[in-house]
């Protein structure tokens, strides 16, 4: 039985890996299980210089998920090169690093991290076009097509020696425009979907939750929306998907896989359950042996629409 | 200090007033490793709604019979669900969690003040203060009703104090006063406090004054209870940049946040 | 204390409606409850020829919500005149007439129908222009500035006797784009949200549940994005809005209209509780009364950012 | 006939086999304008997962004691919620629902045919029916260990068959084939049927070979269950358009409708 696979050239033991900003960089859930489990960790949204955040209250709980306005807090690419990746590098998984333009948010900004990432001993590099937590960047690109190729365009030219993956944002019309607009401009995968834009108020004391008043809705609750999304994106673009949006288990990423993703990440599941990710990988071994599937690449995209 | 996922034995359980319930748990591994003022993440069924984990802190360690014990009161659906658990049932446990612990140092006379369910954390602190420390406690409750803890409370302090904001029981007034006037004639040397915000603004304000050190156990809503998720982020006004409730916390020493 | 609100002219009872498909023309649910306690009836989506909807499975169960494709099956505004106008006329409630263009889904088809509502004993007429399950129409106009324009104006120039309110969806980048749109082509009001386009995969028969493959999510699950449409639109036009999206009790209402909206709308909150609406018009009373509320229109956009 | 909305009584749970439960429930209301062949919408808690009402078919009416029934297997969580239920428990349900029923209307020779666990809603009909009504029944199972109702259906019958797919107990088969050859000689007037689709087909098959009538009971995903979300449609094919599970049926005539 194989479930090793290879996502635009990042070899993964098996399709699980742990959403950024849900996993720090590695180091607390590590105390709990061994990450060489897992297909890849996803590090914390890492910019070129430090990034301070949002106010508290950043997280609330809502029905069947929660919200978050962390606002990419991150200590910079030069602390995660002398702390966190020597640790990462422990472990036999593969190690992407999720990357964004930091405060300023242009496009100079994304490009300079990158330039940086692309000499490190990682795997690959996830764009983050779409967290909606953040005054600059981020969504002032990723819900355009000339946003997402304009600037996948110019990270692709300093990322030479890393597969590049652009994460999306689910807040759009047609999720199949930035995924075309990613692979126009030569990434190698996408990721989807980030959070849904949203907000939850407390009617006692009539404010929103969140300091940043909105955040972004993340758990099961939109996991249908996320399995729709993984499918549009899939079937509009050559180059292979990672899906995630509230993967609970196995099953669900067996839904995310037959929709077409390549592989999965584990989100705000890892909160609920740290061991969430390794179940995952348990469940999907499950299903691959109750339906006699040889090779986790059979199932990738195979949905049959009615 | 590694954290570990458990389920564990539920041995005793008592309602202690309305809606506030202690719960007695029975592990080893919990036991052996866990500090007073750290908390437990804990998972109150396996259904999506309650979603996340509740963050609740210990109460006391019994590491002769390996009972680690916590007290909460029932705000919602999750706190609801928890009390309904049985005896003989296992509770799904993230913990212990926290490096901010309430710790003693070598300090010999120190002030412990709680307010309300925020007495319910202090109570290992002063159980496990050795003999020759001074443990002067002051409860605040708002009134009679939600006394907790009286009689525990009152066994392990050397001092104690009990204050009712309508005066209905104890001392009338807020525990934070009685604190003051004893202050300098007792010979604080450190102050620990777990209470409402207002007490612990007030808290912070007298060590600023009396430049006295006093550790808070603060409180937030929180993602992961294990610092990956930056949810439960406070100021360092030392450092300059966020630290984590869960993580860096609970407790921290009052000069250093901003609350 | 008083609870009646004046929505764009439509006067009702109470801040309290049942939302569009989720409560057909009313008969069911009269042998549950008496409709005159309804601030207003919010019919199924009528077209002017009868339609024949999506095949069957129509709907399935999600976390905390639900998925439908009912494609709009309707008896055409014929029947509707002469079978359920009669009948809900018997009730002290506003009857607000859900319209659409029908299978052709045409301009002129929506102008035909809104030509015979016009003409007709009703409160209101809600203008679909944000189903997820039809071919034509809706969605081809609900998602530009340009599509809801042109069909508000065509509309409004036949419906010149009744208030028109626009049914928006949340498949949008800019929820703000289609409410100023509606309100700049002459709408009286907006109502939102619609359901989410969302799947479902069957990983055993690796087929979707519905027949029409997507379907649109709805339910608890997706409030709190619901929330922040409504608080967004609300700030970006001065007609009044209608807020809908999982709304459950009282507390739910109160944040509707603490972001923005002036009335709100019971949806699939009907299925799980046929009393659903009537419990949430006492939870409005009692949120009313412990904060000494005189006039529940004190508390509509009540919300403070923080 | 109103559809109610009640909260009434489970006076008596039985389980028949694994994951099978047979409810009691005591209610005036739902048994005073209960038929068979209805069902009964059931929200198994005030959770909101899961989120919407459960159909389940009535199984029995018993106008003296006011009690109906119900028997359900458990499949996902929603049923096995409902199979928690204690003796004591109020059940929200939301019925009788449906204006398709299992009507003998004037037929006195009729077959009842059930596959495993459609077997449970044609047993009112049975039961229920006049002395001077044939009533010839064919239940057909996979194996032994699903068998259920055996005696209560044998007692109510005029003539009784019981199959297994596998042979383990009764008739070794399909029901549906022996229907078939009983069909002619025992001058069937009508067929009622409930089960699994594959059967469903062959007695709509049977039925327009044979021209004798037959009413299937139909089950599909469900919204609201009262006729007003469109959810549950069938095509109707006299009519040339859709009919409504819940409110048309669930009992249909065959040959009215495309299975």
């Amino acid at each position: 039985m194989n479930t090793q696979i290879n996502f635009a050239g990042i070899k993964m033991k098996n399709p699980v890996t742990v959403a950024s900003g849900t996993f720090g960089y590695g180091r607390e859930y590590s105390e709990i299980f061994d990450l060489s489990k897992l297909g890849a960790v996803i590090t914390k949204g890492t910019s070129y210089k430090p990034k301070m955040g949002n106010k508290n209250p950043r997280v609330c709980e809502t029905t069947a998920g929660m919200l978050n306005a962390i606002g990419l807090e991150n200590p910079g690419v030069d602390y995660f090169i002398e702390n966190d990746l020597p640790f990462l590098k422990k472990f036999d998984t593969a190690i992407i690093v999720n990357a964004f333009g930091g405060t300023g948010g242009t496009i100079q900004d994304y490009v300079n991290v990158c330039e940086v990432l692309n000499k490190l001993d990682i795997d690959g590099v996830e764009l983050n076009l779409s967290c909606p937590n953040v005054k600059a960047g981020c969504l002032a690109y990723g819900t355009t097509y000339e946003g997402v190729k304009e600037i996948t365009t110019a990270v692709r030219k300093v990322l030479t020696s890393k597969p590049l993956i652009i994460k999306l944002t689910p807040n759009i019309t047609d999720i199949t425009i930035p995924a075309k607009a990613a692979e126009d401009a030569g990434a190698d995968a996408i990721s989807l979907i980030n959070t849904l834009t949203a907000m939850k108020i407390d009617i006692n004391t009539r404010k929103p939750i969140l300091a940043n008043n909105t955040g972004g809705l993340s758990g099961p609750a939109i996991k249908p929306v996320a399995v729709r999304m993984v499918y549009q994106a899939s079937k509009a673009v050559k180059i292979p998907v990672m899906g995630l949006g509230g993967i609970m288990n196995g099953d669900d990423a067996i839904e995310f896989m037959l929709a077409g993703a390549s592989c999965i990440s584990i989100g705000a599941g890892n909160f609920v359950d740290p061991l969430c990710s390794i179940k995952t990988i348990e469940g999907i071994e499950n299903y691959m042996k109750k339906y006699n599937i040889e090779d986790i690449n059979e199932i990738i995209g195979g949905v049959q629409m009615n | 200090m590694p954290t570990k996922l458990v389920q564990a034995e539920l041995v005793k359980k008592q309602k202690l007033i309305t809606n506030i319930f202690k719960f007695s748990i029975f592990s080893k591994e919990l036991v052996s490793c866990a500090k007073p003022g750290q908390f437990l993440e804990i998972r109150v069924s396996n259904d999506l709604v309650p979603f996340l984990r509740r963050p609740i802190s210990i109460h006391s360690i019994d590491k002769e019979n390996n009972i680690i014990e916590f007290i909460f009161q029932v705000k919602g659906k999750g706190t609801e669900i928890l009390s309904s658990k049985q005896i003989g049932d296992n509770i799904d446990i993230l913990g212990p969690l926290g490096n901010g612990t309430f710790d003693l140092k070598d300090y010999k006379n120190v002030a412990v003040i709680g307010g309300g369910i925020g007495v319910f954390p202090l109570y290992e602190l002063v159980k496990s203060s050795p003999k020759d420390v001074e443990t002067n406690t002051y409860l605040g409750f708002r009134n009679k009703e939600l006394v907790t803890l009286e009689n525990e409370f009152k066994e392990a302090s050397s001092y104690f104090i009990l204050t009712t904001d309508d005066g209905s029981y104890g001392e009338n007034g807020f525990a934070i006063d009685y604190l003051k006037k004893d202050i300098e004639k007792k010979n604080i040397e450190a102050i620990y406090a777990c209470g409402p915000m207002p007490m612990l603004k007030a808290v912070k304000k007298l060590s600023e004054e009396t430049k006295i050190p006093a550790y808070l156990s603060l409180e937030k809503l929180m993602g992961c209870g294990v610092g990956a998720c930056l949810g439960c982020n406070v100021m360092n006004v030392k450092k300059g940049s966020y630290d984590k409730v869960c993580k860096d916390g609970p407790v921290f020493l009052a000069e250093d946040v901003e609350i």
